[in-house]
């Protein structure tokens, strides 16, 4: 019982918050509700038993990536912002694309209706590590290798051309 | 309430976090709100391989490993995605998607 | 020496070989004798074998093959390793035609030693001819008629680079191109012609096509279609009607080349290989008729030609369109002895007219017989053997022409008598433009002083082969006419198909010669030995040699008795031929020639339509720019319309896509504009924005909706 | 020894080495472009005397499993039918890369581009595994894009840009018909061309007609047939000389090849069916080509449509679905090779020279180069077909087999012979002879490096026409057992 109250609620508050990131007129309240919305996305995590998961959900996403969403739209933000519509034209062709989608994705998701839990849920820090220092070693390095190709890209489109 | 919680919840909620995120990117205004909307389609993906990793093989960490995954280039792919929103806003003085149409043949 | 026989085209071709690429460019070069000294050996050759085929110590006929490639081929359902055979293949006709093309060749290349000697490109000049003649031997030897054809087509290149030989100036590369385009028309039917025969036979090899034939394998509609194909090519070469135009400006080359083009090499060919394949013509008589009235047509069109033009050259080579209409004609009344002695004597004497005008040209420096005259004093040499020319293709009697002419003409009677009438004519016509030819160059006085008085003798090594060529032009009709040697010689090939006989019951213009012929009924037991076959199984493993050494033998004594002309006009013919050379006589013998003159004012269109040639040129020019046309037209179609609809056509493709959303999308709204009101407007709008361009959103949107109706359609299946 | 690997990957060792040479070293860069074709080249003649003429089983196969989830392997061999065409490709990369020596800027891409290309050519021929030769077939595409696309005339990017649209198109198709197959073949799927040639008898014919309309799609365009060509005389005339030589030599026959290793022997039913098409766009191909070809002023764009018209001979061929025929569209395939390969070098030479393609800007040319005019004379009439060149077996053959199936198709296609004709006369009358144009005095006849190039076709155009034994000697065996007879 307790599993479900946590489940819906994190739900709730995920699908929620998600809803007001992309509906929110006011961009610097979405990233805010992102930063929310991820935290719920956490809480999942752990329900399910993921520890290491939960652990990096917060630290990267909820701390890292919503944090610097809001810095970047703070720096960007205008007042005028606020007067202008933040939903283009488009947003009927978009619900009807995403009703279709919609379809096919609900029909997977109820194949699995009958799957339940199997096993204790155990901690998978440990088996993590050793998998990605073991067997995935090559892709683990090779990750490592796009967040450097990442970061050499940040510094380079958002230096000032003041250097030549 | 009491049914148990089975795979198909997992999905359905990833489902409509996918949806809205799919929503948000294709009608956000703002280039950051765009940026905002691919996150929430990247979290949505790896809830769906935490469920996985839990419902359907619970002996390993597969699943999670390759949520981290998704989440480092998530990373990477926002870090990059803001850069390029700065440099934009730099020279062109807009962060709205509509006032660039540099792919107009 | 006739198991050497294959040497004789390679000898040629090799001194051609040799005096191209291995001699040096010089007016003085001796290179020359190698390409004499290389037909002098053929000759040798030549003479040797037919002199072992005509004293019969060799049967006949002599074959030998060597294999020279395979490919896979089938026929009627059977599969099989076709080994192309290269080879040789001697019998009557081929022997004697060797002697001809290597005599004549041998004469005009000792006198263009003379003739060419100051020009720029000598050595070349004789590689050419080298080539030329090595070409038409290989014709004559070949056992093959693919080898035949590739030997006919190199012959055509031949002409092209003899004609074209004065390149710099725009009337031989005109004429080179002609020449080989109208023979190349006609190379066409030949073509077909073989690859029929291929499909029919499955074999190439002219033997096994006889026997195939002799077996009565081959319906007469495909002999006649094959026939009808191969008479297209000898068309094109031979020059006949309507593909003759490109032989009277065939002569821009050099005087020599053209004495070898029209005696001995390029227009024989034709004339030969229907000889060579005479057992398919036997086996179609519509074909047969064909050849008959096309042969007639052109002998009397050229002959008509003839007798206006003044220029000393065309009318050389009118006339030899017109002698090559009768042997065609001969050949398609049955005549085919009658076809090939002509095809002999002719030539002899057009090589020595050919060559005599040359001398006349190389003096005087001018072809219009208008300015020449009196040349008799001047020339003495020239003068005499071109006389003796002139009496041979007029046919005056114990000349070569007569007898071949006098053969021709009999066979014609017996066969088609409307024919023989125009050709009759036209021999006659023949005797008067000759006479005509002759008494403007040598008779009388010089008309123009200037170049009257530069003109000279030629010097030896021109006259000498002038006098040997005369003396052969005067006796070698004799001489073959001898105790039938031409029959034996140049023996009728006979088919012992079943067909034969009912083909000859069902087209009288056959069954006349089919009476005349003893020879044609005779073999009737070999019709009881063929064994007819619904459908043939490839000849090839049909042993070769069995067919026809008999048929040939045997038909040569029978043809003797081959009918004449009755004898009142066997009588009158000589003193017709006379009249009409007096004829020519009264009408040109001055200076002014008046009568002439007044004749042509009176009968100007008949004039103008002869001087342009039956406006076959003009035709012809016309075709060409009607090909221009077409050409230019598919060109436009090409870039206007294929690569349009095939290239631009995807974009089109997206853009019709595009317009009709944009329709549909304008509908929609319209119609839910009272309905919905703005809910379907913005609607209207976001699917509006689809064909909008350039926003990143959109793409998106594409890309979104693919994607979402993709995985639905996949995961709701 | 592998050999086939190795004649297939030596040109791609030297465009890694060409890689790590720096750009400046011009020479060094063309040295080993030579020296890695080279060895490909004498590989493959290597291969010559061990190559059985007796049979028509594939001969030094190499298999190896390379994908094996898919069943994908590395399968190499050669047959009568494409062993020709590898040493065809080999001795063609040469003659180009001797060509190539007039490229002054961005040497070492050029070279590197051009080995690359010749490692897709010969990897086409070889392949017997249907995903390997799709691999090796788009291989070809990208270095051939920036081949004319950088190196090319001016028009060159839209050029490449339609050459590479064009044959993408078509490739698309051609991997959904393999797709089909591979899932047409039972369980565990195969992509093996001899295994799935196995399985034609169980197939239905709506299947075979699909399977065969995609793969042709992708071969028509290659080829090129009627109408997908159009994209062949642009690319040809905006190509650099040295890669008209490889388009027109090599790519094109890629297409033939295919029609008849994949098509014909995969879909047999498809292939019927489409029989009457086939002969009549061949038809079109002939005659068509050939006229637009006669309607050309530029020399280079003349021979581009000639090729269209040559290619049709292959297809009559092929049409005629008899030994005879596909004899002669594979020798036909090869001597096309060698007589329009010299053709482009030839037109190249002039270009070079005078800076125009125009037919009517020349005149008398044969006092002035005779060594030029000579060699044009030469190869322009084996290109028409002259007997006793190489031209003619091909075309012959060609004919032969067409016309015991299609006799009036045969016939009307004997026009396009005699237009072939009329062009190149025309052509030959107009540059070299004539008066001469005295704005080309100072012209000078060709230098030893054309001539080397030029030489070694020339003579093969003679040996060929005269003695084509050996050529036919390879291929019959093959031919014969395709024909299942």
């Amino acid at each position: 019982m307790i599993d479900q109250i946590v489940f819906y609620s994190l739900a709730l508050l995920t699908v929620a918050s998600a809803l007001a990131v992309v509906l929110h007129r006011n961009t610097v309240h979405s990233s805010l509700f992102l930063g929310l919305s991820l935290a719920g996305v956490a809480g999942i995590y752990a329900s399910l038993g993921a520890d290491f998961l939960f652990g990096a959900q917060i630290m990267v996403y909820v701390s890292g990536i919503a944090v610097l969403v809001m810095f970047v739209v703070m720096l960007l933000g205008r007042a005028s912002d606020l007067h202008l519509r933040q939903v283009n034209e488009r947003w009927m062709a978009a619900l009807l694309v995403c009703a279709v989608a919609a379809v096919g994705l609900f029909k997977v998701a109820r194949l699995h209706a009958g799957t339940v839990v199997t096993a204790a849920a155990k901690p998978g820090t440990h088996d993590i590590g050793r998998l990605f220092l073991g067997e995935w070693l090559l892709p683990f390095e090779l990750i490592s290798l796009v967040l450097l190709a990442a970061l050499l890209g940040a510094v380079f489109f958002t230096r000032t051309e003041k250097a030549s | 309430m009491n049914a148990p919680l089975t795979l198909a919840h997992y999905m359905t909620l990833a489902g409509i976090l996918f949806l809205i995120g799919i929503f948000g990117a294709l009608t956000r205004r703002n280039i950051s709100g765009i940026l905002m909307s691919i996150e929430l389609m990247f979290n949505a993906a790896n809830i769906n391989l935490a469920a996985f990793d839990r419902f359907l093989h619970p002996e390993g960490v597969t699943g999670q490993a390759l949520a981290l995954f998704v989440m480092t280039v998530a990373a990477a792919e926002i870090v990059v995605g803001l850069a390029l929103l700065l440099a934009i806003y730099r020279g062109t003085d807009t962060v709205y998607a509509e006032d660039f149409n540099l792919l107009k043949g | 020496m006739i198991e050497h026989a294959y040497l004789i085209p390679l000898i040629p071709f090799a001194a051609s070989l040799i005096m191209m690429f291995g001699a040096k460019e010089d007016p003085h070069s001796p290179a020359p004798w190698i390409g004499i000294g290389a037909m002098a050996i053929c000759l040798g050759m030549s003479l040797s074998i037919l002199n072992a085929v005509a004293g019969g110590t060799v049967p006949l006929p002599y074959e030998h093959n060597w294999q020279w490639f395979s490919f896979a081929a089938s026929i009627g359902g059977k599969s099989f390793l076709y080994d192309m055979p290269i080879g040789v293949l001697i019998d009557g006709p081929a022997a004697l035609t060797l002697v001809v093309v290597t005599l004549v060749s041998l004469m005009v290349q000792i006198y263009s030693i003379a003739y060419m000697h100051e020009d720029a490109r000598y050595k070349r000049y004789f590689a050419f001819v080298s080539f030329f003649t090595a070409s038409m031997l290989g014709l004559v030897v070949s056992s093959n008629i693919l080898v035949g054809f590739m030997s006919w087509e190199l012959m055509g290149l031949s002409s092209y680079l003899l004609i074209g030989f004065w390149f710099e100036k725009d009337g031989p590369t005109e004429a080179q191109k002609k020449a080989f385009m109208t023979t190349k028309l006609g190379d066409s039917g030949l073509y077909l012609a073989l690859l029929f025969i291929f499909a029919k036979v499955g074999s190439f090899q002219i033997t096994q096509i006889h026997q195939f034939i002799n077996q009565g394998y081959m319906t007469t509609t495909v002999a006649t279609v094959i026939a009808i194909g191969i008479l297209f090519g000898a068309m094109g070469k031979s020059a006949q009607f309507p593909l003759f135009i490109w032989l009277p400006d065939a002569m821009e080359g050099p005087t020599p080349g053209s004495a070898l083009i029209h005696a001995a090499t390029m227009v024989a060919a034709g004339i030969f290989v229907v000889a060579r394949l005479y057992f398919v013509f036997l086996a179609a008589p519509d074909a047969m008729l064909a050849a008959a009235w096309i042969g007639c047509i052109t002998a009397f069109m050229a002959a008509a030609m003839a007798l206006v033009s003044y220029d000393i050259k065309r009318v050389l080579a009118f006339s030899t369109v017109s002698q090559l209409g009768f042997m065609m004609c001969a050949l398609g009344v049955g005549g085919y002895t009658a076809g090939l002695f002509h095809l002999t004597t002719h030539a002899f004497f057009k090589a020595l007219l050919f060559l005599g005008a040359g001398s006349v040209i190389h003096s005087v420096h001018t072809n219009d017989m208008r300015l020449m005259g009196g040349l008799s004093k001047k020339m003495p040499v020239t003068f005499l053997t071109m006389g003796a020319a002139i009496l041979a293709i007029a046919g005056i009697p114990f000349t070569s022409g007569y007898y071949s002419k006098d053969m021709i003409l009999a066979n014609i009677y017996h066969a088609n008598q409307p024919i023989f009438w125009i050709m009759l004519g036209t021999a006659l016509m023949t005797a008067f433009y000759m006479s005509r030819l002759f008494i403007l160059t040598f008779w009388g006085d010089d008309r123009d002083h200037e170049k009257h008085h530069h003109a000279h003798e030629s010097p030896f090594l021109m006259t000498g082969p002038l006098v040997l060529l005369a003396f052969l032009a005067l006796v070698s009709g004799f001489m073959l006419d001898r105790k039938g040697l031409v029959y034996s010689l140049l023996a009728k090939p006979t088919i012992t198909a079943p067909q034969a006989p009912a083909a000859a019951e069902a087209h009288p213009a056959e069954a006349k010669p089919a009476e005349a012929h003893p020879a044609e009924a005779k073999p009737a037991e070999h019709a009881a030995v063929a064994v007819p076959v619904e459908h043939a199984a490839p000849a090839t493993e049909a042993p070769a040699e069995a067919h026809a050494a008999a048929a040939s033998h045997e038909g040569g004594e029978a043809e003797h008795h081959e009918g004449h002309l009755p004898h009142w006009l066997h009588l009158a013919l000589p003193f017709l031929v006379l009249g009409s050379i007096g004829l020519a006589f009264f009408l040109y013998k001055g200076p002014k020639y008046a009568v002439a003159d007044g004749l042509k004012a009176n009968l100007a269109p008949v004039f103008r339509l002869l001087d342009r040639r039956w406006f076959l040129d003009d035709a012809f020019d016309l075709l060409v720019v009607l090909c221009d046309k077409v050409a230019a037209l598919a060109f436009w179609i090409d870039a206007n319309v294929v690569d349009r609809v095939f290239v631009d056509g995807w974009g089109l493709l997206m853009r019709i896509v595009a317009e009709v959303s944009n329709l549909l999308d304008a509908l929609f709204v319209d119609r839910t504009v009272d309905g919905f009101g703005g809910l379907s407007l913005d609607l209207g709008v976001g699917l509006r924005a689809l064909v909008k361009d350039g926003q990143v959103q959109e793409y998106l949107m594409y890309a979104a909706i693919a994607f979402s109706l993709a995985a639905t359609l996949i995961l709701t299946r | 020894m592998n050999m086939l690997s190795l004649v297939t990957f030596a040109p791609l060792v030297g465009a890694l080495i060409i890689l790590c040479i720096p750009k400046e070293k011009v020479r060094a860069i063309q040295t080993v472009a030579f020296v890695f074709a080279g060895i490909a080249l004498i590989a493959s003649l290597a291969m010559l005397p061990g190559f059985s003429r007796g049979t028509h089983e594939m001969q030094f196969v190499e298999r190896f499993s390379w994908i094996p989830s898919f069943g994908v392997q590395y399968y190499l061999g050669v047959d009568g039918l494409s062993y020709p065409l590898v040493l065809l490709t080999t001795f063609m990369c040469v003659i180009g890369l001797i060509g190539s020596l007039g490229i002054e800027h961005r040497v070492k891409e050029y070279f590197f581009w051009f080995l690359v290309l010749e490692v897709g050519m010969t990897g086409v021929f070889c392949a017997l595994d249907l995903i390997l030769f799709y691999v090796f077939w788009e291989l070809t595409l990208v270095p051939m894009y920036f081949l004319i696309g950088v190196w090319g005339g001016p028009r060159k990017e839209f050029a490449a840009i339609k050459f590479f649209l064009y044959t993408l198109t078509g490739s698309v198709f051609m991997l959904l018909a393999i797709l089909a197959l591979y899932f047409a073949s039972p369980a565990p799927h195969t992509f093996d061309m001899l295994e799935l040639a196995k399985l034609t008898g169980g197939w239905d014919r709506h299947f075979q007609i699909l399977v065969f309309l995609g793969l042709y799609f992708g071969m028509a365009i290659k080829i090129p047939a009627f109408p997908f060509h159009t994209w062949l005389p642009l690319a040809h005339v905006e190509a650099p000389t040295a890669i008209s030589v490889i388009l027109a030599a090599v790519l094109l026959k890629m297409g033939v090849y295919g029609l008849l290793r994949i098509s014909y022997t995969l879909a047999p039913l498809g292939f019927q069916w489409f029989l009457p098409a086939l002969i009549v766009i061949a038809v079109i191909n002939i005659v068509y080509g050939a006229l637009c070809a006669m309607a050309q002023t530029d020399m280079k764009k003349m021979v581009a449509y000639s090729s269209v018209n040559h290619m049709g001979y292959c297809l009559l061929g092929i049409a005629g679905m008899t030994t005879a025929g596909f004899t002669g569209a594979v020798f036909q395939m090869l001597t096309h090779g060698i007589i329009t390969g010299a053709l482009f070098l030839l037109v190249g030479v002039i270009y070079d020279r005078a800076h125009t393609r125009d037919v009517s800007a020349f005149g008398g040319l044969a006092v002035k180069l005779p060594v030029y005019a000579a060699l044009m004379s030469l190869t322009c009439f084996a290109s028409l077909g002259l007997p006793g060149l190489a031209g003619f077996i091909g075309e012959f053959l060609c004919f032969l087999g067409a016309f015991q199936t299609w006799k009036l198709a045969a016939a009307i296609s004997v026009l396009g012979i005699i237009a072939t004709a009329a062009f190149f006369l025309r052509m030959m009358q107009k540059v070299f002879l004539g008066k001469f144009n005295e704005k080309w005095a100072d012209l000078p006849d060709m230098t030893a490096r054309e001539l080397i190039s030029i030489a070694p076709l020339a003579v093969l155009t003679v040996l060929f026409g005269v003695y084509p034994k050996w050529p036919l000697d390879l291929m019959n065996k093959t031919i014969e057992h395709m024909l299942g007879k």
